[in-house]
């Protein structure tokens, strides 16, 4: 579910300021990360205390409007949306960032590989890319969670599998714009393997491309995961999850309006949050794009 | 003035996977071409009174073996065959043979014989009497068919009811048009279109936005108040046969323990599950037995009340002090999925953790029902009087201890409608006492419509959308 | 140029081929007897062994995968388990909701999009850019479902100006047809509208940097008339891309859309036939699927070739 | 009146300072030359006159075209002016036309533009336009995209944009520093013409004193922004007052000084490297799925010596094969067949064995002086890179090698510390002739080692060069476009034409008697400011 209609962007030379200065001066880099630590505070908060138990479901509590003592409400089960959405927060980003993992793990070194490589190993990562990208990514997730069963777990590999050549891509594209790069000629000439010239020169120089990127892929996951758990292939009950929040609220619109709401904040507000901090770290680490994207 | 208007459109939740309703036990069949298209020798009527259809009386003998059914005259099959005493042997010889297909082969097994007496009389006769001959007469699985269209109905029913099918758009709906031609009263309606919108929000928005004229079994309580409020819609909650269980794997461990089973029917709260999951709609069962019969045992409710601490005690006394783990399997309605999440809370309160694994229907009935691989599971029982599945060890909760299997017998040799009732109750409260499964609401069928329309069915005897006196006030 | 046509033709002959055995594979591999899922549980074993027999479910993978193809050269994809029809049969009457309902949604995209993102492009630094921009920003973040919701509640409960959902067939009318889908399409567009029109504006905020560019002003044109005369068909080649990319997946977004609007097209027909486990559907649906993307990658490699002259003569 | 004066033209960009008070004029139907080192603001001056300067630019000053104040101009007015009565040209004419417009429409466009023609009228006028500046439409069809010329090509049609309307004035950005000697000769001939034919007035901008005092009537030299000389050619180029235009006619003119009685340590004569009938071929492109286009013949049977201590250089136009040949004997790329020897050992396919040992023996520079560090080491790690097969030595001792290194290139060992980007260009360039010679090899491989570089600091590198060969022993292998700048380093020159060395001699002999017909247009082609300014002083 990789949406993968976000423009990618080439490696940019050197910082020649300080990159955290450029960063705080970076207005949607800041709103971005103010967002994101909030959401993955509310996360890691979710571990040890929430206001209320999410499991627990008191049906005389139910649909209440906010108020001081559920600030989001209950759900039609009296649970407390706020510490749903906590927990939620939780599981999108893990899921995500679990799927971002994958594809970082398999999809850099694929596609360090072949740039290094070029020839046979390139054709073939070139036609595994095609095939992937030829199967849409939600048809395939929902095939994935719906044949090896619903779950976080599965949901994990079925968006992880399309970061693999997202990440398979950037990378090679970048590896080969950066190996004739002449300071990778003077690697060579110094006796250096194409291992380690990867490992050394061509690595730290797209690191900058690659945060981007799983920046990117990142807010992408975490659309996904809610979009399959709002087809109910996500984490499953009681562990709450967006998307299914979501789900569930769809029917009761006109009584408990605020079900649907926060839940919909909360996925628009962290994949806002992600994407300008991405935004931000791009124009930073790549001054010539600066406001292009 | 307008002329009133004759046609309707009716949301349903599921798609039936063709539209022969001898050829499969799918309810969404019925729903669209029980009593529309397809008749029987008689039928259900919308409070579960058995009355004529094709045949117009019958006769039964001394001895309760024979009936001999009388048919209307004149009366043609949609593609224009004439319907007569061959086609009702057809019908039931099909429905009964070795190689039928029928899903409720169960209803014909009295059956001896079949025979045309002439064109409009036909003698069926029993092996043994059977006090509910009648009624299964009328069931679905029991319609007329003709030999000539039987193969194709799959795709093109051809029966003889005051509806024709007109189209089906696979996937989304299925049209069905005034039978000019039909034997009886002339249907209000002209056309018919049956929505398929599986899903409750959809379903919800569909009403709201008048795209379709009503749910006679609207899948999202939780959005009634709604309707219930808006003058335009007219709210009709009736009783349906659908008892929902909780139903125990009772040969698996640790449900095979009697006093483990006692401690979950302890630990649930049915008014709870019935205010979460339906939203208030349903009614608390102490038994599996619809609460609207005559012989429902109101009082077994009771044998099981809400007791946290009670639950507790009988699982220390069961060697499970500490709880244990169990899988919960929910096919997909609205009662499974959100019955489970509280039922999954409920029992996390006396230590009993559940893992909830959502199925589809096809899994739910490969996995738990078939393969009886399951440790809990919801399901709502929606066949009329199906209290017999206690008596057979292989259905998947695997019951039908010798107890239950001799009361069930001597049940049915038993025609007296007080001794029976008598039966009936011993066995519920068999049930109830070595507590099968729990027992937790009569499902409430939910009818939502245009306030304009009548006709259609308060109650829910059977799975069937009647739209013979459906019609639009003006 | 038809040198360059053959070929993308043969990469897309050979990612469908790789396509219908990753299909093939992964469905293999699925648990459940298909005979037994196809005769439903009543089944007797017998029964279930002789329709493994006529299936071929007791041939070796090979012949299995090799029957298959060649069903599908000749049209045949199979029967449903659950409708019993044929595939084939099933996919055409769900490509006229689907196809429509994609082609709808990426028109509302480019309509939207392209403009926006010329305009913000050309006040670049406004603050109707930024505003714009930000936007944006929002609707890339919004879940389409969601705003499905929002949309239903808005336009069809509230003001009734179209139906909430379904889909009567397009023999009810074209315009009762086009405003069955208009939600829905405006569902799937919007986000990916907010998508298009950042890429549209990048792209020609990079091409107005160009060398050519300053080549045209210094001829005398206005900073308008280079943006249109030079900028835009030079921006055209990203744009493109995503719009290519966009259209396989508003075809595939149609899974979620059509359960929302329950509409019968593809997207409901291949989810209900995986929760299902209809096999034959899925595999002939996904590869249909696949195949459309694939085709239309190949459509979008065409256009760079109509819309760069450099693309033609040789390849890359 | 002159046709432009330019008078107290400051300019800032977001908040920097870059053009102060800049004032020069330019006269009718002459030339005038903008010289200047990279970043003294000329073309930002041009963009001014053209009013095309990038976003937020702040611009004040008065400039008068033709009596008309261009700097109060509204946008409507200028974009009358452009392309009518200024034209201009860019230094890049790769990028500078449209890549997906043909020819044709982008001369005709700026006519259609400014005389309102019919398309047919416009056709004919550009068809002349492209005539005259040497691109015959019978053969050179206006339906051609700008892929399917060449660079040079591409400059005279953009040049015939620039001029289709005779232009009152022509700017001329660099318009040939990004092309070839020869091609460059021509670009400059017909710019000429063109001022003749049309009484046109020339601005032409380049860092190149020798292409600006071979053309110019007027000369402004630009530094940091500002005006340092301006005035008549002849005078500003022979008296030399301002000490700036002295120290660029001089770096211009540069030679190094060499110890006359310096020998190579293993005497004269004995060959380091030796290569025979070498060939390299790069890949056909693809033209299937299985199919692929001949292999393309970049070195083609290439024989030669370089001698201990020799400085040879290799010149030749661009694509001939230069870089290709420095590559193969790097062990970049594998020769097709031919023979490589390093002081009498077989390295053409070398094991990895040999190939360890090369590192010690050959060394690169590359041209580009920002892009041959990776911008994440320090200078200390990046110099000690060819040392890293050495695994017997201590970090201790590699990094005092790499001091070492640094030393004798003229840096210090607070530089160790620095990132590539905190140093200047010509600061780089010696960081990576220190890199090459930490290993003490025999032979360095410099591919245009001074192209990217300031006339000044290429003077300094230039000399750094012969220093090093005499104090470490070095050969040199010198490949370089620029035949000025081999005739005053070099011992030897190669000269290279599609694949094959032509004509081999020494510095003297191939500038003064080249013997190839090849040769001998690129001595004539390559400016020379020496022989210009005594030709003027002849004349004047
Ligand atoms: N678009 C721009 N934005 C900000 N600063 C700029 C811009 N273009 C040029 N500069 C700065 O203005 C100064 C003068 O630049 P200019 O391009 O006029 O130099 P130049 O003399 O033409 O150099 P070169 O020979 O390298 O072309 C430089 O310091 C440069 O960094
Ligand atoms: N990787 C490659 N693949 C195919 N052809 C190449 C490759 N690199 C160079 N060539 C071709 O080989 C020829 C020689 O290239 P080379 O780089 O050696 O030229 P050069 O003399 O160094 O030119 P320049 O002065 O422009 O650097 C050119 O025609 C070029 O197009
Ligand atoms: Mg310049
Ligand atoms: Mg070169």
């Amino acid at each position: 579910m990789t949406d993968p209609v976000m423009p990618h962007m080439e490696v940019g030379l050197a910082p020649e300021t300080s990159l955290a200065s450029r960063l705080l001066a970076s207005r949607s880099f800041a709103t971005g990360a103010i967002i994101t630590a909030v959401i993955v505070a509310m996360a890691l908060v979710s571990f040890g205390w929430t206001p209320y138990d999410v499991t627990k479901i008191v049906i005389a509590d139910r649909l209440k409007s906010p108020s001081l003592s559920h600030w989001f409400g209950t759900d039609h089960f009296g649970r407390d949306i706020f510490s749903m959405i906590m927990v939620g927060a939780r599981n999108s980003i893990a899921v995500a960032l679990v799927a971002v993992g994958i594809g970082l793990a398999a999809g850099v070194p694929l596609g360090a590989w072949a740039a290094a490589r070029r020839g046979l190993v390139d054709d073939a990562l070139m036609r595994f890319n095609d095939l992937v990208f030829a199967f849409p990514s939600i048809l395939s997730a929902v095939m994935i969670t719906a044949i090896f069963g619903p779950g976080a777990v599965n949901a994990i590999i079925a968006i992880g599998i399309f970061n693999i050549p997202v990440f398979a891509r950037v990378t090679r594209g970048a590896a080969l714009s950066l190996w004739p790069r002449e300071y990778v000629l003077a690697a060579r000439v110094s006796g250096k393997g194409a291992a380690r010239i990867t490992v050394e020169h061509i690595l730290p120089n797209i690191a900058n491309l690659l945060i981007v990127q799983a920046t990117i892929q990142f807010s992408l996951g975490i659309l996904a995961e809610a979009g399959l758990s709002y087809l109910g292939l996500g984490a499953q009950p009681p562990m709450p999850s967006w998307g299914r929040m979501l789900f569930e609220a769809q029917t009761m619109m006109a009584i408990g309006p605020h079900m649907a709401i926060f839940p919909g904040l909360a996925i628009i507000v962290t994949v806002l949050g992600l994407n300008l901090m991405g935004d931000g770290l791009r124009d930073a680490l790549d001054p010539r794009l600066r406001g292009k994207g | 003035a307008f002329a009133a208007k004759d046609n309707i459109v009716l949301g349903v939740a599921l798609e039936p996977p063709n539209l022969d309703p001898t050829s499969n036990a799918a309810a969404a069949i019925d729903e669209v071409v029980y009593a529309n298209v397809f008749e029987g020798l008689t039928r259900i009527g919308p409070n579960g009174e058995v009355l004529p259809a094709l045949a117009e009386s019958w006769d039964i003998s001394e001895d309760g073996k024979v009936y001999t059914f009388h048919l209307h005259e004149g009366v043609k099959f949609h593609d224009g065959t004439d319907f007569n005493s061959e086609d009702v042997v057809f019908s039931l010889d099909r429905a009964r043979g070795e190689d039928s297909t029928n899903a409720q082969k169960g209803l014909f097994k009295a059956i001896e014989s079949v025979e045309a007496v002439d064109p409009s009389t036909v003698k069926v006769t029993l092996s043994s009497p059977q006090g509910g001959f009648l009624f299964n007469m009328g069931w679905g699985d029991a319609v007329m068919v003709a030999p000539e269209s039987a193969a194709t109905n799959n795709e093109n029913p051809v029966g003889t009811g005051p509806f024709k099918f007109s189209k089906w758009n696979k996937g989304s709906s299925i049209e069905i048009v005034r039978n000019d031609d039909y034997w009886g009263d002339k249907v209000a309606l002209a056309k018919a279109e049956f929505r398929i919108i599986p899903d409750a929000a959809a379903a919800t928005s569909a009403l709201l936005a008048g795209d379709v004229d009503g749910f006679s079994n609207f899948p999202a309580p939780e959005a009634v108040p709604q309707f219930e409020a808006d003058p335009n819609f007219a709210l009709v909650i009736g009783s349906t046969e659908g008892e929902t269980i909780l139903a125990m794997n009772n040969k698996k461990p640790p449900f095979d323990n009697l006093k483990v089973r006692q401690a979950i029917s302890h630990a649930i709260d049915r008014q709870a599950i019935i205010d979460g999951a339906m939203f208030g709609f349903g009614t608390p069962i102490g038994t599996h037995f619809a609460p609207h019969h005559p012989a429902y045992r109101a009082d077994l409710i009771d044998m099981y009340p809400h007791d946290v601490a009670k639950a507790k005690e009988l699982l220390v006394e069961a060697g499970y002090a500490d709880g244990f783990k169990a899988t919960l399997k929910l096919p997909p309605p609205t009662y499974a999925r959100r019955g489970g999440e509280i039922i999954a809370s409920q029992l996390r309160e006396v230590g009993i953790d559940l893992e909830i694994i959502p199925l589809e229907w096809k899994q739910w009935l490969e996995g738990p029902f078939k393969a009886k691989d399951f440790d809990l599971t919801i399901v709502s029982h929606t066949e009329p009087m199906d209290i017999g599945i206690y008596a057979n060890p292989d259905y998947y909760f695997q019951y039908g201890t010798d107890e239950a299997k001799a009361i069930m017998a001597k049940l049915d040799a038993t025609t007296d409608t007080e001794a029976r009732y008598k039966l009936l109750g011993d066995m519920q409260e068999l049930i109830t006492k070595d507590a099968v499964n729990a027992y937790l609401f009569e499902l409430a069928k939910i009818g939502v419509w245009n306030a304009k329309v009548e006709g259609l069915w308060t109650n829910s005897p059977i799975q069937a959308n009647d739209l013979t006196g459906v019609k639009w006030k003006d | 140029m038809s040198w360059f046509i053959a070929r993308r033709l043969l990469s897309l002959a050979v990612t469908l081929l790789l396509a219908t055995v990753v299909i093939f594979a992964v469905l293999e591999i699925v648990p459940g007897d298909p005979a037994r899922l196809m005769l439903g549980i009543n089944a007797t074993d017998d029964a279930v062994a002789t329709l493994r027999e006529q299936l071929g479910l007791n041939q070796p993978v090979l012949m299995r995968y090799l029957s298959w193809i060649a069903g599908m050269f000749q049209g045949d994809l199979g029967h449903s388990f659950t409708y019993g029809s044929p595939v084939a049969e099933l996919i055409g009457e769900r490509i006229v909701v689907s196809l429509p309902l994609a082609l709808m949604a990426l028109a509302i995209s480019t309509a939207i999009a392209i403009p926006v993102g010329i305009y913000a492009a050309s006040r670049r630094g406004s603050a109707t850019d930024t505003a714009i921009m930000a936007v944006t920003q929002f609707g890339i973040a919004v879940p389409n479902f969601w705003f499905a919701l929002l949309l239903v509640y808005f336009f069809a409960i509230f003001l009734r100006w179209v139906p909430a959902g379904g889909f009567a067939g397009w023999d009810e009318g074209i315009a009762s047809g086009f405003r069955s889908l208009l939600l829905p399409a405006v569902a799937l567009a919007l986000p990916q509208a907010a998508i298009l029109s950042r890429v549209a504006r990048s792209a020609i905020i990079e091409v107005l940097g160009e060398d050519f560019i300053r080549t045209a002003r210094a001829k005398g044109l206005t900073r308008r008339a280079a943006l249109w005369r030079h900028a835009l068909r030079n921006a055209l080649i990203p744009v493109v891309t995503i719009m290519g990319l966009q259209f396989a997946f508003l075809l595939a977004g149609t899974i979620i859309i059509e359960n929302v609007f329950y509409l019968p097209g593809l997207g409901r027909l291949v989810y209900q036939a995986i929760t299902q486990h209809d096999l034959p559907v899925v595999q002939g649906t996904v590869l249909f699927l696949v195949g459309f993307v694939v085709v239309t990658n190949f459509l979008v490699d065409i256009t760079y070739a109509w819309i760069d002259p450099r693309l033609r003569r040789r390849g890359r | 009146m002159a046709l432009l004066e330019v008078d107290g033209l400051n300019l800032s960009i977001r908040g920097r300072h870059i053009l102060k008070d800049v004032g020069f004029a330019i006269e009718r139907g002459k030339v005038t030359g903008v010289v200047g080192e990279s970043g003294s603001g000329k073309s930002l001056t041009a963009l001014s006159i053209m009013q095309l300067l990038p976003h937020r630019s702040d611009l004040s000053g008065s400039i008068r075209f033709d009596g008309f104040d261009i700097a109060a101009a509204s946008e409507r007015e200028m974009c009358a002016l452009r392309g009518d009565d200024i034209g201009m040209v860019f230094q890049e004419p790769m990028t500078a036309l449209n890549p997906l417009k043909t020819v044709g429409e982008q001369v005709m466009e700026g006519i259609r533009l400014h005389t309102g023609a019919t398309r047919k009228e416009a056709r004919e006028r550009a068809e002349a336009i492209l005539e005259h500046v040497g691109l015959p439409p019978s053969q050179y069809a206006l339906t051609r995209f700008p892929h399917e010329l060449s660079g040079g090509q591409r400059q005279r049609v953009v040049i015939a944009m620039a001029c289709a309307l005779r232009p009152k004035l022509l700017i001329a950005d660099e318009p040939t520093t990004a092309l070839d000697v020869v091609v460059q000769a021509r670009i400059l001939d017909l710019l000429n013409m063109l001022v003749d034919e049309n009484d046109m007035a020339l601005m032409l901008i380049s860092h190149d004193l020798g292409v600006v005092s071979d053309m110019a009537d007027d000369i402004v030299i630009m530094r940091g922004g500002e005006i340092v000389e301006a005035g008549p050619a002849i005078p500003v180029l022979k008296n030399r007052t301002h000490p700036y235009t002295r120290q660029l006619a001089e770096a211009s003119t540069h030679v190094p000084a060499r110890d006359p009685d310096w020998r190579p340590a293993d005497g004269e004569g004995k060959a380091v490297v030796s290569v025979s009938n070498l060939v390299c071929e790069y890949p056909g492109r693809r033209t299937g799925m299985f199919t692929r286009e001949p292999p393309f013949r970049a070195v083609d049977d290439v024989s030669f010596d370089i001698g201990a201590g020799e400085i040879a250089g290799l010149v030749g136009e661009s694509g001939c094969g230069k870089s290709t040949l420095g590559r193969s004997l790097l062990g970049l790329m594998q020769p097709s067949s031919g023979r490589i020897e390093f002081d009498g050992r077989d390295v053409t396919h070398p094991d990895s064995e040999t190939r360890s040992e090369m590192v010690e023996f050959v060394q690169a520079v590359f041209q580009d002086p920002f892009a041959s560090f990776n911008p994440r080491h320090k200078a200390g790690r990046l110099v000690a890179e060819p040392l890293f097969l050495r695994r017997e030595l201590s970090a201790a001792t590699k990094r005092d090698m790499a001091l070492e290194a640094l030393e004798n290139v003229g840096m210090h060992a607070s530089d160790l510390d620095k990132y590539a980007h905190e140093f200047s260009g010509g600061q780089r360039q010696r960081l990576a002739i220190a890199r090459a010679v930490v290993n003490q090899p025999r032979l360095i491989i410099a591919d245009e080692p001074v192209s990217a570089l300031d006339v000044s600091i290429r003077a300094q590198v230039v000399d750094l060069i012969v220093e090093l060969r005499e104090r470490l022993d070095l050969a040199w292998l010198f490949i370089s476009h620029d035949l000025s700048v081999v005739r005053s380093l070099c011992d030897t020159v190669m000269v290279m034409r599609s694949g094959r060395i032509v004509e081999r001699g020494s510095a003297q002999q191939i500038h003064d008697n080249p013997r190839e017909e090849y040769t001998r247009q690129l001595v004539a082609a390559a400016p020379d400011l020496e022989a210009v300014i005594a030709r003027l002083g002849d004349e004047g």
